[in-house]
């Protein structure tokens, strides 16, 4: 299972890398897709079925399908061709990994007073989740639909063409 | 008229020798049974220019069902087809059409001309007509008639599954093939 | 078939004749339809007229075509131009020379002459002036010589499962 | 614009009632007709073994007649080469010489009598031009093949074979007049 | 886990997989049958006996045909589209409950092979990924046909995949659970969903006609309109793969109706056979089968019966249609079961 | 299923700590570095993830359903935040013919 | 970031801004399905929707007009099948009757009638094609295997009568080559009882389905205006709402005497189109029974040809014994008889319009002009008007609409 970990770990890093690095928005999408299918993966291995299959629903399903499709229907083939000096580009990677840095050493301090908990594998399933979801956070969740109506319709207006 | 210019399509079958000799059992069994495969799954994709569309469609219908030798998938992208069955008359300006479609068809493919016009201009002697579409590509089978009949047609259809099922699996890298191609100035 | 209606037909030539003259040369009536013959110069100001007028009413654009008069060394179009109201059919015809053959363009009455014009223009070499396209419209771009000039062979002449001797040509 | 005929009827009826709206009731329609026709017996003929009539008079292959004594019928006069659109008919004269007459019936015959098949538009011209009943077409169907050469067909093919058994049955071809003047043996095309 | 479970599980994936091969490449005979037989043909008949093995002639002559790749296309990602296609749908089949249990020496087997208790979900989040291999392939053939065609896929996948997901969502309520086994067992004794739902059935088999791209859906390669829509540009194995992933997809969705609404592996009566509980299994399976084979069989019927629609149309049907009929389904559901609860 | 999540306590709460921290970082890299709007959007969506997994991850290990229940928030505010942002995108395609984000600067076109 | 910004590589793409750039060409055709195999449509195309067309067409341009100048007249009829091969023995009827009436030929009302029987069979043919084409086209392929039974049988009837299936060579000028046998009248008879039903199932199938309506209402409409400068004729005209039929308006061959109707449409959109064509079969059912009533009536049952001596070849059993005959014979088969020198046009209400022979003659062996008015070259002008503002999917169902025969547009 540790193994397992690590080759998710690694492939969603190499991913994430090319989907930074890799010219294509194409390719990026895909790298992204195959990121996020090991993250499911990940779900999976944390006991959140629920959540990995809702995971791959939403973000390969639907969100990544909706970046594919803008960039199908734009024709974004063409790489933007980077005019920015190398500079500009070192200095990006470089604020990067002093970022990772600052937040490993953060986190650092507090990896050694963790508690354990008592691991519950029923977390992740549906009934538990469903319970959280509709008791605790009711009224979040009606506000989220609130969210997603507004989203669409503002989605919608900008889609739209000028009539005129 | 003469046999260099309009080159045998048909290729020579190979007296091929059964069992250890020679290419083997596999390879001849193997040989055979991608000709039977292939004969039985000719998909044609149908450049119907005239006449000959109509009696092609008549051959699709339900009196005489193509579907029977299992080539009812037409495939109007030259990719996915095996077979080029060129119907009806064939103008110069068509011809660049034509040989654009046959080049970009994928190998092993065959070509058959149905009825006069595209076989050899047929009534139409014209300025605009070419005279035969083995000028452009090559030709395997030449169905007569203006239009010819549905069984016409299948008779040229399966005349074809006779080419496919004895044609060795070697010839499409064969030189000989190659020299054919070259003929017609393609690659 | 078509019957011909001596009184509109007298109509029409008398109509013609009042407002163009001496342009209409000829006027007969042949087999079945009355048969005009205009001056090239003013053909589209006569199938214009015969368009709008509202006794007329030439509404339809029946067919257009090219002719050509070897031992005269003229070009013709001929015009068959319908009335739906009247069921009236006549036919117009008019000469170009060889050597100029211009003539103006019906495609401002009927859109419908647009090929048909096109068409004659590459058949005949007969030039439309102010057709929105005129280009050679059923053979290939690059074809050289007008083919159904009479001087235009009609068989390819690449064939080679022919022996002309045996046709008397 | 006015009616010009009197005599016209609007066919198309576009307003769609609920039931048409709902899709259901029509694609239930649809389906039992199919189905129906699943069950229904086939209208496909197997051709290659299984072979469709063809109505006496079809145009297809020709055939050079002989006579009753087996002698060709043709004479060369080349009529069926003039009257054939496609030009596909080629034929040199050749005069009988003594000792052929129970080849040829007349003094002048075709020695080489060719058809382009692939040319040849089965239009039946040549059958009607024929002053001779010489060349008929008739309902067999021309084969394909692989090349071109092979679909100029010649003498050898063309005429009929000289085995009284084997002789090819034109007589739908032919008016009944014809038939009834092939009766009587008196007139000398009947010899 | 016991070795004799993982073993039994292995060989029954295997099993599953070459059945629904099977299944696939007998459903394209089936399909030229069944379209011969409906236009009163009578369909391929040269190859083997009755034409029994021209899917393999099919198959043997793509295999052995030539791999063109155009050259604008996009290699790597050309190639990536089928086998996207035909992973997916290949995938899918994991969830469903081919059968009952059987029991050998004490031990029960179930004929499922991950009983998720998501498995509709899961079923879903294939089907989501699905389309990729449309998308990817279409788009990377560099044609316009096959953009068009790819565009087309993508946006009714996506519209659809809701109607689809809502009608669910009725069923589950009735049901009260995600598992496909559990929803199974529910239907014992010819209490099938179809009676309970019957216009959450009517719009999850029009969503799943369009899932499959089968007709009147299939304007994503409308022969007459794109020529072949997205995969216009495939030669070979690779055009084999689209086709037969299209096929693979109709039976896995045949057998998730089946399941959803049709009672699975149940068959009327089953009790009172008075017959073993592993025969019944068998028989269930069997019967289970012939319910998949009815539902491939509608499939064929209603493509070689109904015109096409137009894409706005089909969007029109999908968003103004379908997905206001499912969310009343939703609400009239939940209004039953709240009035019936309370009493 | 058991056997996974017993076995998953094997692996240290740090781990995935570090692994969402990393992945993090390269989003936030990814941002700072893509001009192309649309792998800007890209990457913003690997930050989110980031974030779900390492929720998830202190969810499973505390034992605490709500963590999962705002990774659900997260994604529906992700997923709203496409609908818009492509939609800007589509937009600023169609007005300006390019997706480079440093057209954006202007704030109008 | 703004500083190292290159200011006039944004601002060209400012001003590029300017023009559509959505737009993407889709060229249809000349090998896709939809145009049946011979026309090149080049459309603009905004995502689905069509913005404008370029046409091109003569991708088999056999120089009809040309050959006809160099052949005799009988050997103008195979030519004339070709024009609109769907509708083969129309055009040869067409042809007939333009040489009759410019040598003057009377014909007799039985061979009027014999012709009706056939010129509406035909129609019949081509409108099966159309109709059929345009459930294909509209992706229901199963309408068409039905009703091509019915085609098929009416191949069998030309087949009995002349001995070809499509492109029939059909009748000779002044009449027919042969009597119609026995076996013709039972097959006539028998397509006439099972025909109508055969039609009706193409209608269950296809025209109150919702689908159907919504692929085709509103699908292609043309205005009449419009469609009469567009030159429109046949049905495409009447399903515009104009009830222009020359069968009534300039009745020949004792159409005169027939009754029917002439179907008319709304808006002159593809569904128009298919119901006038539907309605238009009915009545050419009707009026084949019509002329079979007549047939029946008449006492004559031998008439098949006119007694010109002009241009009829004299019985075979003649030219076989008689002398005269024979360079009779000779005569007609040269092309050398006395042809009038004058210009005769002729029209008949063929299957897409009004087909019309512009014949002019000098007295030759051969024709010295011929201009066909072939319908299909005239109204596929139109299309890009129709198509313009449409779907990809409507282009195509109003394409096959049309019945654009390619033989015909491209003569």
């Amino acid at each position: 299972m540790i193994f397992l970990f690590y080759m998710l770990s690694a492939i969603m890093i190499i991913c994430a890398l090319a989907v930074v690095f890799s010219k294509n928005p194409i390719n990026n999408v895909i790298y992204l897709i195959v990121c996020f299918i090991a993250m499911a993966g990940h779900y999976i291995l944390l006991n959140a079925q629920f959540l990995a299959v809702v995971h791959i629903i939403v973000y390969t399903g639907a969100i990544m399908v909706l970046f594919l499709f803008v960039i199908m229907l734009l024709n974004l083939n063409k790489a933007i061709i980077l005019r920015k000096s190398k500079v500009t580009r070192i200095t990006a990677v470089i604020t990067g990994g002093i970022f990772f840095l600052v937040l490993v050493a953060a986190t650092r301090q507090t990896f050694e007073i963790h508690p354990r908990y008592p691991f519950a594998s029923d977390i992740g399933l549906l009934t538990q989740i469903g319970k959280v979801l509709f008791s605790e956070f009711l009224l979040p969740f009606e506000m989220s639909s609130i969210l997603f109506i507004s989203a669409m319709v503002g989605a919608i207006m900008f889609g739209k063409k000028d009539e005129h | 008229m003469s046999e260099k210019q309009y080159p045998k399509m048909a290729p020579t079958v190979a007296e091929t020798p059964e069992g250890v000799s020679g290419q083997g059992f596999f390879a001849t069994s193997m040989e055979k049974a991608v000709g039977l495969a292939r004969k039985n799954s000719l998909w044609p994709l149908p450049f119907a220019t005239s006449c000959c569309g109509i009696e092609f469609m008549a051959t699709m219908g339900a009196h005489y069902d193509l579907a029977r030798f299992g080539s009812e998938r037409l495939s109007f992208s030259p990719r996915q087809s095996d077979l080029l069955m060129v119907m009806g008359t064939v103008a110069k300006k068509m011809g660049p059409v034509l040989r654009e479609i046959y080049i970009q068809m994928a190998e092993p493919k065959w070509v058959i001309a149905v009825g006069a016009c595209a076989s050899s201009g047929g009534i139409f002697d014209t300025y605009s007509v070419l005279q035969g579409i083995d000028r452009i590509i090559p030709v395997d089978v030449y169905v007569p008639g203006c239009p010819p009949r549905p069984e016409q047609i299948i008779d040229g259809i399966i005349k074809i599954q006779e080419l496919v099922g004895n044609e060795s699996l070697r010839r499409r890298n064969s030189k000989e093939y190659e020299d054919l191609m070259k003929q017609y100035n393609m690659e | 078939m078509f019957e011909i209606i001596p009184e509109r037909n007298q109509l029409v030539v008398k109509k013609l004749t009042d407002c163009f003259g001496e342009s209409i040369e000829r006027s007969e009536v042949l087999a079945d339809m009355l048969c005009l013959t205009v001056k090239s110069a003013v053909i589209q100001e006569v199938i214009f007229f015969l368009h709008n007028d509202k006794e007329l009413q030439f509404n339809f654009l029946t067919t257009l075509c090219g002719m050509h008069y070897p031992d005269r060394e003229q070009l013709g179009v001929v015009y068959h131009l319908h009335s739906f109201e009247n069921n009236h059919r006549i036919r117009i015809k008019t000469e170009v020379p060889l050597s100029d053959p211009k003539l103006s363009t019906i495609t401002t009455i009927w859109p419908s002459a647009n090929w048909q014009e096109r068409e004659t223009f590459e058949f005949y070499g007969i030039i439309f002036e102010g057709h929105p396209n005129l280009q050679r419209i059923l053979n290939v771009d690059d074809m050289e010589g007008f083919p159904m000039r009479k001087d235009f062979p009609l068989e390819d002449q690449t064939r080679d499962d022919k022996d002309d001797s045996f046709f008397g040509r | 614009m006015k009616s010009l005929t009197n005599r016209s009827k609007v066919v198309s009826d576009k307003k769609m009632t609920f039931m048409e709206r709902i899709y259901i009731p029509a694609i239930l329609k649809g389906m039992s007709i199919t189905i129906r026709h699943f069950f229904s017996k086939k209208a496909t003929i197997n051709y290659p073994e299984q072979k469709r009539e063809f109505s006496k008079v079809y145009r297809g292959q020709h055939v050079l007649k002989r006579d009753d004594l087996g002698r060709e019928r043709c004479t060369a006069c080349g009529l069926c080469a003039v009257a054939c659109p496609a030009e596909a008919i080629t034929m040199v004269a050749a005069e009988r010489k003594p000792g052929e007459e129970h080849l040829y019936r007349e003094e002048k015959y075709a020695a080489i009598y060719e058809i382009n098949m692939l040319r040849c538009i089965f239009c039946g011209d040549c059958e009607d031009a024929c002053p001779k009943e010489a060349i008929f077409l008739t309902d067999r169907i021309v084969a394909s093949d692989t090349e071109r050469k092979p679909f100029i067909y010649g003498k050898d093919i063309l005429l009929e074979p000289l085995d009284p058994q084997q002789r090819i049955d034109i007589s739908a071809r032919q008016t009944e007049k014809v038939i009834q003047f092939k009766q009587n043996k008196g007139f000398a095309h009947n010899k | 886990m016991d070795w004799t479970i993982i073993i039994f599980k292995t060989i029954l994936l295997f099993i599953i997989l070459v059945v629904t091969l099977v299944v696939a490449l007998y459903s394209t005979y089936g399909e030229r049958k069944v379209a011969a037989f409906m236009q009163d043909r009578r369909g391929p008949n040269r190859a083997g006996p009755f034409g029994l093995l021209q899917p393999f002639a099919d198959g043997l002559k793509m295999l052995m045909k030539e791999e063109i790749i155009p050259l604008t296309a996009n290699k790597r990602l050309f190639i990536l589209g089928p086998s996207i296609a035909m992973t997916t749908a290949l995938l899918t089949g994991v969830v469903i409950p081919w059968g009952g249990t059987f029991t050998i020496g004490g031990q029960e087997f179930s004929l499922q092979i991950a009983d998720l208790n998501i498995g509709i979900l899961y079923v879903f989040a294939m089907v989501s990924i699905g389309v990729y291999g449309i998308m990817i392939g279409g788009w990377a053939s560099n044609n316009k046909y096959a953009l068009l065609g790819a565009i087309r896929a993508a946006s009714q996948m996506i519209s659809y995949e809701l109607a689809m997901g809502m009608s669910i969502v009725a069923l589950v309520l009735t049901t009260g659970s995600l598992s496909l086994h559990d929803i199974v067992t529910q239907q014992h004794g010819g209490h099938w969903n179809i009676f309970y739902q019957p216009l959450g059935f009517l719009i999850f088999i029009t969503c799943s006609f369009a899932e499959t791209n089968r007709a009147p859906f299939d304007l994503p390669e409308c022969e007459t309109e794109l020529i072949g829509g997205y995969h216009t540009e495939y030669s070979s194995m690779k055009l084999g793969f689209y086709l037969f992933a299209e096929y693979i997809n109709m039976f896995i969705s045949s057998a998730v109706i089946t399941t959803l609404y049709f009672g699975g592996y149940n068959m009327p009566f089953m009790d009172q056979l008075g017959l073993s509980p592993n025969a019944v299994t068998l028989l269930g399976t069997a019967f289970f089968f012939l319910k998949i084979f009815g539902m491939i069989f509608l499939f064929m019927w209603i493509r070689w019966t109904l015109p096409r629609f137009r894409y706005d149309q089909l969007m029109n049907l999908g968003w103004k249609g379908l997905i206001p009929l499912s969310i009343f389904n939703i609400i009239a559901t939940g209004v039953y079961y709240f009035f019936t609860e309370l009493k | 299923m058991k056997e996974i999540s017993s076995a998953i306590q094997l692996i240290p709460l740090e781990q995935y700590v570090m692994l969402s921290v990393a992945l993090f970082s390269i989003g936030m890299m990814g941002v700072l570095f893509r001009r192309n709007t649309i792998a800007i959007l890209m990457c913003l969506e690997l930050m989110f993830n980031s974030v779900n997994l390492l929720l998830t991850a202190f969810s499973a290990y505390h034992s605490d359903p709500s963590g999962q229940v705002f990774v659900f928030f997260i994604m529906i505010v992700a997923a709203a935040e496409v609908a818009v942002g492509l939609s800007i995108l589509v937009m600023m395609k169609r007005n300006v013919d390019s997706v480079d984000i440093n057209l954006l600067n202007r704030l109008k076109w | 970031m703004a500083k190292e910004l290159n200011t006039d590589y944004w601002d060209k793409d400012l001003v590029k801004a300017e023009e559509p750039r959505e737009y993407n060409t889709l060229n249809v055709g000349p090998t896709h399905p939809a145009t049946h195999g011979v026309f090149q449509n080049v459309m603009l195309m905004d995502g689905e929707f069509i913005v404008s067309t370029e046409q091109t067409i003569g991708y088999i341009h056999r120089a009809f007009e040309k050959i006809a100048e160099r052949r005799p007249f009988y050997q103008i009829t195979p030519l004339t099948d070709r024009l609109n091969y769907c509708s083969a023995p129309l055009n040869n009827m067409g042809w007939h009757m333009t040489v009759e009436k410019l040598l003057g030929i009377e014909i007799p009302k039985r061979v009027d009638y014999l012709r009706i029987i056939i010129m509406e069979l035909s129609r019949i043919a081509d409108h099966v094609i159309c109709n059929s084409v345009i459930g294909v086209d509209s992706g229901a392929l199963t309408g068409f295997t039905y009703i091509f039974q019915d085609r098929e049988f009416i191949y069998e009837i030309y087949e009995e009568i002349c001995g070809s299936r499509l492109t029939t060579n059909m009748g000779r000028i002044g009449g027919f080559e042969r009597n119609f046998s026995p076996k013709v009248w039972d097959k006539i008879r028998y397509f006439l009882k099972t025909f109508p039903a055969k039609l009706q199932e193409l209608e269950n199938l296809l025209v109150r389905n919702r689908i159907f309506m919504d692929r085709t209402i509103n699908v292609g409409a043309f205005s009449a205006e419009r469609a009469l400068a567009y030159g429109f004729t046949g049905p495409n005209l009447r399903a515009c709402g104009v009830d222009y039929d020359i069968r009534v308006m300039n009745p020949y061959c004792s159409y005169d005497e027939f009754d029917f109707i002439v179907p008319v449409g709304q808006s002159g959109d593809t569904y128009d189109r298919f119901m006038v064509r539907q309605e238009e079969m009915k009545q050419s059912i009707s009026i084949i029974r019509q002329a079979l009533d007549k047939l029946d009536k008449m006492e004559d049952k031998e008439t098949y040809f006119a007694k010109d001596p002009r241009f009829v070849l004299p019985p075979k059993e003649k030219v076989y014994n008689n002398m005269e005959a024979l360079i009779w014979h000779f005569k007609i088969v040269m092309g050398e008889t006395d042809i009038p020198a004058g210009e005769v046009y002729h029209c008949i209400e063929a299957a897409n319009g009004e087909l019309g022979f512009y014949l002019v003659s000098d007295g030759g062996r051969t024709p010295s002009r011929l201009h066909f008015r072939r319908p299909c070259f005239i109204y596929y002008q139109a299309y890009p008007e129709m198509v313009k503002g449409n779907m990809l999917s409507d282009a195509i169902l109003t394409m096959s609409s049309m019945n654009v025969i390619a033989g015909e547009l491209d003569a």
